[in-house]
């Protein structure tokens, strides 16, 4: 827009947003967007069937509105997020991949959406046999034994693995008490462990962003059940000294957990199973391609070794043998398994996605997904190297982590870089994460993104980079061109608004 | 490869930016031993139009309420679901954005969640909602978690009311811990016998479903009252909400924590998941709540907006000190339920809560009244009830799949004591004439 | 966006919209977002199988772009977008209605969406069946005899129409040249008229806005094959003396054509058929909420009275009857028909979209329909009266037209305020038509509107008429939020640039 | 009401603004004798739920091509749709927009227009090409009325081997107007025979189809130098236009206008509508041509951007003298082709296009080893083609339809002089296993 020296940069032109009130702001009593067919039995009043007192008055925090009007909010509010089919999401570690459309097509099939976890498995063989070969799948990707589908997302994954490892370390009759976990961690790995009773003892990656033989040894005791790793790390660094890493932890009795958040890297290249890996999780919404939906569903299956085979969780799905005819079952009688983790069998929308994606790329099409990822990645810190500090300088593999270092005197941080981003029609990338960098900026471009597309976010940087130098206050006061300018979080946290209600100033 | 856009020639012109001689070089910081040999063991890529193919015959082999009348629920329930939640769900804005951290490019995402934690306030009766869990399950496993954190306490009571899966999934979450978990019986009339004696000053909480598992309206004030008698919570689970637009918020009844599954809400079956997980709870617990919590707040020029806050409960603040590992939720999913309440309303989700108890009373009348039929359970339901049938609950089920009927659960396994029977659920979708048949195909008599 | 004085206005605030270039400005050779199987059968070089220079080299034209790419550039094109499900689309004349997700999802079922126009009917019936009862329900509603669902759009309707009339004189023995058409009407109907060969013949509305009978009287003859006449006219007004105008028409051997564009506002209050029309056609993408899709596709049925029934086009779907047995057949044995307007059966697709819509709405919902369009047109216009000129005020229909009148000295035109609109927030409504009104601004609501929502969009337009006085120069500049401002249509016309070429400046 | 917002109160507090008293008022301008007495005899509002249920059940009715192997053509054509293209114009900002006559706003539609004008004018050879025609039997219409008013003659000569239906509807469209038309007739070998003898003066075009309604490909050439000897127009008819990425462009060959059908490019088959009428031509002629044309220009800041242009020749300006009455198109039918194209892109398209061949080629051959099966017509073909069969055509397609086959057009009807023949079509759907079951039906063999 002419004269406003904010507008046309980056990928974007000046534009308008529409506004939307709470949809309890637009209800009018009286309005529906919903029918029902003429009841044909007879009415019923609760009060009549139900004790005293058990029937509800009012039902607040419903509104109401017409079919027209509640697509039009959310029609409205959706163009107010950022998201893959708008462009590039270099969230770090969140491997915002394409999500194919025909994915999206197949789990609408009535015989996977409109079917019920606990109709009988005679009505429910289609599924079973799916998620059965994506067990194997999984398997084969990864270099495990065996494959569990039932955990919900990554972190229930962890927490799987943790209690298998410790239901692992029971059988002996051993009481392990702590976990080892690098610093470069994400935040979910402690967690898990704490959840399972565990003491959570930080090991320090060394000099080089990868963890050392030595630091292990030194932590490793027969306090230790398990250490959990991920690799490649948060900084994009394979651990390279994973196999002697895990010869130390085994040698003392504990397991190793691999993080498999960053697979993505590592498809069809290195298996995490051959590299000393006892369990691990699988982020199907991140390596697999399954949509992030905006913070979920996801799916976080478990791959285990034999040594752990008994006590994944249950059901499990086994293929019919011998005169048991053909097709697949769901088997219950495991006496050491860790128990359930999931009402059902888990995000079972989430397989057939994953399983759609893993059949369009065949063995090929998922090593050329590692490859271009690792290239993407290792292209963009080419292009930045000069405008940026690089922490770490070496070569990366899926993503790559900067720092706000050069911007010291300037007064702009990563939250600030992060923000003037949007004016350039990106999403910003994972910021101040891993701990160990100051002001780190996270980047995984994954394979989905184009060469032009990779240099025009590189130039975006770059200039943002000028701009904190000559212009640092643009910088700071960013987003300028989104509907709301930089939001509030302190005044969010101090004087928390949590729902609406009918007074509410908000 | 369609989905991956590099062509030899961008390759090359990458690989020389990077200075490395080809693809392998990128890899070099794997050791040459760690690097896979050959192919991975899979198929070729295979076609668009073959893996349509593929799946759509997988798919087929699945029953479904499109190819059978329903009257299976336990814990997921076959509701009609308005073609406005697909089509909003679809907008790729939604799906295919990641977890709102970046608040100014997420507003879209971030109100839709403020608009369901309110909306969840409501029909629990509760202060404060999050933007969901996994599941019903982990949502029960989590406000226990929650309630010994609270209390300081690691005894928890879990009703034999409670989805024996729910059942399950407390014990796995808690078997790590120093916690000790005790069954509170189910009483003759399908409710939770009084718990007052079962509950002690270890006690951290009472868990009871409602309706419980076996459809049965639980009596909410005495498991209270037991509860605050000795220092305990009462965490209320609801895994078929629309229960709630007729029923007196157990936030008024004195629940602390209200949790369960809100797959109702115009969540598909979807083979039971993704589905949405809810917790609520009482203002004065929201610090030791689970799970992501959206709050309004104001932009620079003073305009609302909303964004994630009190993030210092979560792990990627908190790690090992965190209320919950939780990170990925169910986003999604939450959206399809707000939009789905959104387009129901006030009266329509009342209206249709009074459908589905119409139905269930017609077919419970219908079993009354049919000779080998009856009720075993003499509590009150919503739109669930079990059935007690001649011979074996397997051969009944049997008979219904004959007649094109998916009738609902055997329960010999999870309650022997009922003899053989069948947990029925009764939505929207059953029509009095299907209720009619499942009633003769149960009793076993001709149609 | 701070000191942006443009900013906010409306129900809009400040933001952005995503740049895209062309598709072959994207394009990479090499690249491509599609697959196909194993071939299964030999290769065959189109050389060997065809005569010699059969085969073309290039093909230009086309880019190549992987599913992300193409994905991602339709998606920002669609922001560049206004539509019904993000705000009120007030263009009068095209009904843009709310068009309901349930008719799109049930077109897309595999049975529709999949099945061919020339399989067999006993493989069709589905098809026939919904086809047979939607021409009952629409003969039904309009008060005609018999319905064509065959017309592919309004205007093809009106050809159909135009023809069976000619067929009709013809078969009577008569030549007649002129068909009578109000200055009121449309576009389309002078020019179906004269693809018809038909001299057309210009009848002027009264002082009042509508047709009087004096003016068709004095331009009947025995040489006019037809009136053709819309009602509720295009400046929303119901022609009164409708049944008069007939019978002065009917006197002299013509017949009248109704023009049922406007049919929303007459649904269960008043129907064609009883006021003396003949024939008329529906636009079942205005009335019966079927998209508009960005220009189509549409669906303009026809109805007619029995005298015209043996020209209708063919084929006919014929309910089955006695020892034929049950079902539906296509009947083609018509002497007189016009014959075929389609390739198949016309926009099936949007047959059974406005079916679901007929279905969802039933008898008291069509009426309901009317009287809340009605009632949304007049309470603008009362909203409206006191800031804009009413060139014709009386109560309206479903619509209400508008002048610049008042803002003859501002130097402000009606594309002045309409441009301006868009900065509100607001597709403009339709202008410069009728072409009877000086500056007209056409504004049909629609029953979709809430009070509300008619509110703001009622203050955005007495906002605009403020600051055409005010400040004209921001309004005659308008729109300011727009990824694009105003663009040069004349240039466009001077200088074509009708495709992309590999040199071309565009 | 779910589609209608207004409340009763909403009601009362409009007519007291409009000042009337009630409803019934607002209608007053209509004669009492011309409203409606009673109501409309239609069934009251079905429910979102019911109206699924009947819609589906209708469906259920017609095979398609998800129920039977497919090898019916005839100018509808079942080719693999691309999941992304139904994803795309399933944006509401697509298909709930009207026509982009406000350039601002609509820069999205347009952009799209322009993009599928430059590829139908690559495809086709031409200059320019339009925003589509209703159909390719009314752009064939359409065609020869263009050449009519550029050639200022009345006779048009139709191609036996044009569609049957695009014959007629050309028929009806002209039938209104002092025009001739007459019939070329088809050779021996399933082409047109030379036009040469039956062009005159007066004639404005010639009209033939290529492929043609047989699957012949035509000599165009011959027909263009026959034209162009006696100042006619060659329209040259596609409606397998997937044909044009192997065919040397008509352009090329002197088709002044080529217009069609390009359902084949991602639009459903959809019982035959809504289908995509294209139409292209030389510049010299865009003055005359129908239907709407989208313009590279410049805003006032000297961006490019799209607009709507030369519409002196649409009806809303010019009515009764515009160069065709055509007004809604088929927008939202040219955004599905411009995606599918995008997606296939120069490559993907060829590809596609050498399988349809060779799939027919195979099938051919299958025929021409089949006894009883023969192959009447000698011209080369692309992916359709005609199959001359043992006893009735309806019997040998009752055979192939015993073994879930739709096996091709019953041809007896249009093209006596073939005895019992079949029109057989074999798009990438089909597999060498479906393509050898057909042979065997229509031969009659067992399989
Ligand atoms: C390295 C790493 N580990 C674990 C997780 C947790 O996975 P989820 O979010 O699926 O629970 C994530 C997700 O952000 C991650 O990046
Ligand atoms: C009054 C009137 N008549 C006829 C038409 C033509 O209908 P269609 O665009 O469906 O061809 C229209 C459409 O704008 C119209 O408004």
């Amino acid at each position: 827009m002419s004269g406003d020296h904010r507008a046309d940069v980056g990928n974007t032109a000046g534009g308008f947003a529409y506004e939307e009130p709470l949809l309890f702001e637009r209800s009018r009593p009286g309005r529906t967007g919903y029918s029902l067919p003429e009841l044909d039995v007879p009415e019923v009043a609760p009060d009549d069937v139900w004790p005293a007192g058990s029937v509800r008055g009012d039902l607040p925090g419903l509104p109401e509105l017409s079919e027209v009007d509640v697509v039009r909010h959310f029609t409205r509010l959706s163009t107010w997020n950022a998201s893959v089919d708008l462009g590039l999401y270099p969230l770090g570690s969140c491997t915002m991949k394409y999500n194919p459309k025909l994915n999206e097509q197949v789990a609408r099939l009535p015989g996977f959406a409109a079917a019920h976890p606990l109709q009988p498995t005679a009505l429910l063989q289609g599924f079973l046999q799916l998620a059965f070969q994506l067990e194997q799948q999984l398997a084969e990707i990864s270099g495990m034994d065996r494959v569990t589908l039932q955990p919900a997302a990554g972190a229930q994954g962890e927490l799987a693995g943790i209690m298998m490892i410790r239901a692992y370390h029971e059988q002996r009759g051993e009481r392990r008490t702590r976990v080892l976990i690098p610093d470069t961690a994400h935040g979910t790995n402690p967690a898990s462990a704490a959840l399972n009773g565990y003491d959570v003892v930080a090991i320090p990656s060394g000099e080089d962003g990868i963890l050392h033989p030595e630091a292990v040894e030194a932590a490793m005791s027969p306090e230790v059940a398990a250490l959990m790793i991920t690799n490649p790390n948060t900084l994009g660094l394979f651990e390279e000294h994973i196999a002697r890493i895990a010869e130390i932890v085994h040698a003392q009795g504990g397991l190793v957990y691999g993080d498999g958040a960053n697979l993505n890297a590592l498809l069809g290249i290195s298996r995490p199973g051959d590299l000393g890996i006892d369990v691990m999780h699988f982020n199907l919404h991140k390596t697999f391609s399954t949509p992030h939906g905006g913070g979920g569903p996801g799916s976080g299956p478990v791959g285990v070794k034999n040594l752990l085979a008994p006590y994944l969780p249950v059901p499990v799905v086994r293929k019919l043998a011998g005169d048991e005819g053909d097709g697949y079952t769901l088997d219950y009688e495991f006496p050491q398994s860790i128990g359930r983790l999931h009402a059902s069998f888990g995000n079972a929308g989430m397989f057939i996605r994953a399983y759609a994606y893993i059949r369009s790329l065949g063995r090929e099409g998922l090593r050329r997904c590692a490859e271009m990822a690792v290239l993407n990645a290792n292209y963009l810190l080419a292009r930045l190297r000069d405008a940026y500090h690089v922490p770490y300088d070496r070569p990366v593999m899926h993503e790559c982590v900067l720092s706000d270092h050069r911007l010291a005197n300037t007064g702009v941080t990563t939250m600030d870089l992060a923000k003037r981003l949007i004016d350039y029609g990106y999403h910003p990338p994972t910021i101040y994460f891993p701990l160990i960098v100051h002001g780190a900026l996270m980047i995984e471009p994954t394979e989905s993104e184009s060469l032009e597309g990779l240099d025009r976010f590189a130039d975006a940087l770059i200039a943002i980079a000028q701009e904190a130098h000559e212009n640092p206050e643009l910088v700071r006061s960013a987003p300028h061109h989104t509907r709301r300018s930089r939001l509030d979080e302190t005044r969010a946290a101090r004087q928390p608004v949590l729902r609406w209600q009918p007074d509410s100033s908000s | 490869m369609r989905y991956i856009p590099h062509t030899e020639e961008d390759v090359e012109q990458m690989l020389d930016a990077i200075g490395v001689s080809g693809l392998d070089a990128l890899f070099a910081n794997i050791p040459a031993k760690h690097r896979l040999a050959g192919d991975l063991a899979l198929p070729l890529a295979a076609s668009e139009q073959e893996v349509l193919a593929e799946l759509s015959e997988l798919a087929e082999r699945n029953a479904n309420t499109t190819t059978h009348a329903w009257f299976l629920g336990a814990g997921a329930y076959a509701h009609f679901i308005p073609s406005a939640v697909d089509a909003v769900v679809s907008r790729s804005e939604f799906y295919t954005a990641y977890t709102p951290y970046q608040a100014e490019i997420s507003q879209g995402t971030l109100q839709a969640i403020f608009e369901w934690q309110t909306m969840v306030c409501g029909l629990t009766g509760l202060d404060v909602a999050n933007a969901s869990m996994y599941d019903g399950a982990s949502a029960a496993a989590e406000a226990a978690l929650m309630a010994m954190r609270v209390t300081r306490r690691s005894r928890v009571l879990l009703a034999r009311g409670l989805h024996p899966h729910y059942r399950d999934v407390v014990r796995t979450y808690l078997g790590g811990l120093r916690a000790e978990v005790v069954d509170a019986p189910l009483g003759e009339d399908g409710r939770t016998a009084d718990v007052a004696p079962l509950v002690d000053d270890a006690t951290a909480c009472v868990v009871v479903q409602h309706p419980n598992f076996f459809g049965s309206l639980e009596d909410l004030e005495a498991a209270s009252a037991a509860s605050r008698a000795r220092g305990a919570l009462l965490v209320v689970v609801v895994n078929e909400p629309l229960s709630l637009a007729l029923l007196r918020p157990p936030g008024e009844l004195g629940a602390d924590v209200v949790c369960g599954e809100a797959q109702s809400f115009g969540v598909p079956l979807g083979i039971g998941g993704p589905h949405l997980g809810f917790l609520a709870t009482r203002t004065r617990f929201v610090r030791q709540m689970p799970g992501r919590l959206v709050g309004a707040t104001v932009d620079s020029e003073g305009r609302r907006g909303f964004v994630l806050t009190l993030a210092t409960r979560e792990q990627h603040i908190r790690r090992e000190r965190a209320t919950s590992n939780i990170c990925t939720n169910q986003g999604l999913c939450l959206l399809m339920a707000t939009v789905y309440l959104a387009l129901l309303g006030r009266r329509g989700l009342r209206r249709l809560a009074e459908v589905n108890l119409a139905k269930a009373e017609y077919a419970r009348a219908r079993v009354r009244e049919t000779a080998g039929l009856s009720l075993p359970l003499e509590a009150p339901t919503f739109n669930e009830f079990a059935v007690a049938v001649p011979g074996s609950a397997e051969a009944a089920l049997a008979r219904a799949r004959d007649d094109g009927i998916v009738g609902g659960l055997d329960l010999s396994t999870h309650a022997p004591e009922l003899g053989s029977a069948v947990l029925v659920c009764t939505t929207e979708l059953a029509s009095r004439q299907q209720i009619d048949r499942l009633v003769g195909a149960l009793a076993g008599g001709r149609r």
